[in-house]
């Protein structure tokens, strides 16, 4: 499904690589941890797998298309099929939360109808049930985190990418979303999560890559989040 | 990508950003309507200058009995009736001439009552019998003067030749510098707005990057991103041209309508040019304004 | 709060907002100079204005021998010298009168032929003979034409009264209109101004308002928040205002002076007024920045 | 230091308290953690301090200053006197990493001099050395919360509040991040801190304030994260 083959990111103006020669192949139907110190290149791993930022050299593989090949105008019929919960969520400042989770259905098109069934059914999952009305602003942190999660994943994706999903939620709620994402992945998707939550890696016992410095250290099918904790 | 959701976003994107909406309409509104004006001007210019053009006939005065012009040496007596018909034949014989007619002293002294009614003191010391006869050429084509001037300036009996033309030059120097003065603000402004528009639509575009960037992280095509900008740009275009239509019909009831009467000239600018004018302004709006909205956003709203 | 940080602080706002910058600008340039081509209309349909009302006076023809005039049929043989003595006394003794000139016929002779030097032919067929005597009446106030002609028109010995001033009043009544045009078309632009500017400096207070947000929550006082707007925004002004002075100049020496020579009216607008005019636009100008970004800033920076 | 004495805030346009009736007494010097699930009102408590929101009732003193009472324009000299990590860090986006953390200390117009020695002590005292001269978005999510860190105490502040400042950071970054903490509450700063960390918690063994729907329902003087987990 995702394939890394010989991936090098250098930042403009940045002297030492994000990702140095990494290779990692991801199959349908995966779950993987990718876990690594504070700046080593986890978030850089997510973005280059949504064609946000290009690789300086090596080739990526998504959903078996060639990243390097797809034209532009492509690009958004790839990323239709990923869904990506981002570190800083990334909601839409105007809309309320359930015009921020209908609004990825409604760009690609689907009938008002089954917006209207799917999007309720989606809030309610991730435990925002009768703040379906209220703007980001008016959220706290692990609300609008959570808000996100519903956003990534209501047009069922065939990939999910979560950058820290838990990051901002106790742990409680943490394990409620970790069930969610579970049972999403036992639907078929593929989940890449990015994440320090020691206690979360260490209970699901899924597959971990761990970075450090941009390259990987670690590649693990049944790991655990690592020595230092 | 359905047609009522991408509506409901430019609708809700001119309200949120209801100051730029406005700021955009402004803009355009002055700037086409000084637009209009500057043509409006232009073509009442023109217009004038044909109505005048039109009018003007180059006098050939011919000699009386005693006129003491040296060019009436040779024939003291004054014009007799066959000279006077071979000069008009002469004059009319020459290839930029229309037509020739003849202005005898009791029409002379018809036209000078009317144009000196307002010094009605010389109409009471001048006689017809003190007014000299003249022969009116009319011109195909009204810049030609000269080269009739010239001929009929050597012929006999032919006392001095006065082109009312040059009476004219002064007046209508001066509307030509007030044609090119209006056409020139009229550019400035528009110059102007689209640097205003462009800056707004960029200010817009740089407002909702994030919203923007976040629709594209979510899937979102470019023409889908694009086209709520372009056509808020398109919208307030038109109301800005309305607005504008509006101020040039005012414009035309007070000010030309009021100046053109000012100056006795029943040469008016019709309705079907005001009408053209406005069509004109508002497509330049609208034009203005998408093209802003487009070539500002090629550069920010990149995949 | 250090001057050198803050003054770093406006470089970087102007810097970082130049398109901002150019939008106020661009706004506040050709706002400032259609306002003072406005005010300078003004200034100059005022000096003709006056420059015409000075030199016109009543003109009180007195009756000749066998004048037609039917006031002259007490008079048949014309005014003698005596009655022309009392009459310019009791002219004289108007409140309204300055002073009162004889002009006698080879005075008047000339003044004709000065007046119609564009119609040669009317000078060859009026002698000083035919022409009639007059008095020139200067007027204290130009306006009160009225009661003199009233009062001169029931005196012994007149035959009509012509105010030179009926002569011009189509003429003013353009220039009027003008002037008005002009003025309402430079505050229809003021006020574009003033709403362009205040959301121009809304959006940059919008655009920037994580920042201020920021800078209040560390500590910011409310001042040292607003003052590089403010600056910002005076700055801007400043410099728009030298472009629209420099605009103004442009204006005054290819527009005013070549249209008031071709009246060949010699009451020029002085270098003084125009820098008058440049003074007031300026100060307007950064006037109109400053307030704006005041009043928009109350609303957008509160703590 | 700080008082909450009875003090409900409801946001507008909402009928449930995010605070209710909350009461709280914490003294200078003292170290506390905030806990509690996403949305139970912890970023609340601290925005109030703040005197970012105003509470519908209540009084609420901070420094031997009652809130209510300050004056807007004695708003800012309160602020300089508390430094503070936002849940979303809060960075000037168009300044780099040694101008956002001077920013705090230009704001209230120390002198220059001063302002080049401590900034870079303070970076590398973050572990972000060698990274002074990036921009905001050129940082991964755990840099850009070490920045705000920085910033938050670089004028030595009598009360440091901070709101999750290692939701984003890999535990081994974490540890260094909380000895730093500790390091400035003993030099007498009250610190005041909301987390979902629960290893943190446990192993720093401090006063433990835990909210649950805007209501206190522990306050344990030397305790750990909770039962949840
Ligand atoms: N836009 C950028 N420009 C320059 N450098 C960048 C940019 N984004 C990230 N970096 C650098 O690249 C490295 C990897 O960043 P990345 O965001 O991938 O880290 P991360 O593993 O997600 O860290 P964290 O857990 O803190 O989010 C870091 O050193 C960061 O400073
Ligand atoms: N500006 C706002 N307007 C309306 N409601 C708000 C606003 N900010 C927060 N809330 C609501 O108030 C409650 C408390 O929010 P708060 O941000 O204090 O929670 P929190 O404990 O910080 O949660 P988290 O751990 O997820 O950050 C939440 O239910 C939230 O939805
Ligand atoms: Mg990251
Ligand atoms: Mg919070």
């Amino acid at each position: 499904m995702i394939h890394f083959d010989n991936v090098t990111k250098v930042y403009a103006n940045q002297n030492r690589p994000a990702l140095d020669h990494v290779s990692v192949d991801v199959d349908k139907g995966e779950f993987v941890f990718l876990v690594g110190p504070s700046g080593s290149g986890k978030s850089t791993f997510l973005r280059l797998i949504l064609k946000e930022e290009k690789p300086n050299s090596g080739a990526i593989h998504v959903a078996g298309k060639d990243l390097a090949r797809l034209s532009n105008f492509k690009v958004p019929h790839l990323r239709r099929r990923i869904g990506c919960v981002f570190q800083d969520f990334r909601l839409l400042p105007n809309k309320n939360v359930y015009e921020n989770v209908a609004f990825a259905l409604e760009v690609i098109g689907k009938p008002r109808r089954f917006i209207r069934k799917v999007v309720p059914e989606v809030i309610e999952l991730v435990g925002l049930e009768g703040k379906a009305h209220r703007m980001p602003d008016e959220l706290s942190g692990g609300e609008q985190q959570r808000v996100a999660m519903a956003r990534a994943f209501v047009n069922r994706p065939m990939i999910l990418l979560a950058d820290e999903p838990t990051g901002n939620i106790d742990p409680a709620t943490s394990i409620g979303i970790m069930k969610v994402l579970d049972r999403i992945n036992r639907t078929g998707t593929t989940v890449v999560m990015a994440t320090h939550d020691a206690a979360i890696v260490d209970s699901m016992r899924k597959r971990v890559v761990e970075l450090e410095d941009g390259k990987i250290v670690r590649d693990q099918s049944r790991g655990v989040y690592g020595q230092a904790y | 990508m359905r047609a009522n959701f991408i509506l409901s976003e430019v609708w809700i994107g001119l309200r949120r950003n209801l100051t730029m909406t406005i700021a955009v309409i402004v803009t355009v509104a002055v700037a086409m309507a000084l637009l209009g004006v500057g043509l409006m001007i232009n073509a009442q210019v023109g217009l004038m200058k044909t109505f005048w053009s039109d009018k003007v006939e180059v006098s050939v005065y011919l000699c009386k009995k005693d006129s003491p012009f040296p060019t009436c040496k040779a024939t003291p007596k004054g014009v007799s009736a066959a000279e006077r018909g071979q000069l008009q034949q002469q004059l009319g014989a020459l290839p930029q001439v229309a037509q020739v007619l003849f202005e005898d002293q009791a029409m002379a002294f018809e036209n000078f009552k009317k144009t000196q009614s307002a010094n009605s003191i010389l109409a009471q010391v001048v006689e017809a019998k003190d007014l000299p006869e003249s022969l009116r050429v009319k011109l195909k084509d009204p810049e030609q003067y000269q080269a009739v001037i010239d001929a009929a300036k050597g012929m006999k009996g032919v006392s001095t030749v006065i082109d009312q033309r040059a009476q004219l030059e002064n007046f209508f120097g001066m509307l030509e510098k007030l044609r090119y003065a209006a056409l020139a603000v009229a550019l400035i402004l528009v110059l102007a707005a689209i640097l205003l528009i462009g800056n707004t639509v960029r200010l817009s575009a740089f407002n909702r990057r994030r919203e923007t960037g976040i629709m594209r992280l979510v899937g979102a095509s470019n023409l889908y991103i694009q086209l709520p900008f372009v056509m808020e740009g398109m919208i307030a275009g038109l109301i800005g041209g309305v607005v504008a239509a509006i101020m040039l019909i005012v414009a035309k009831v007070f000010l030309f309508e009021g100046t053109t009467s000012a100056f006795a000239v029943n040469s008016q600018l019709g309705w079907d040019s005001v009408a053209e004018v406005i069509t004109l302004t508002m497509v330049i709006g609208v034009v203005i304004c998408v093209l802003a909205s487009f070539v500002t956003l090629r550069r920010y709203l990149r995949v």
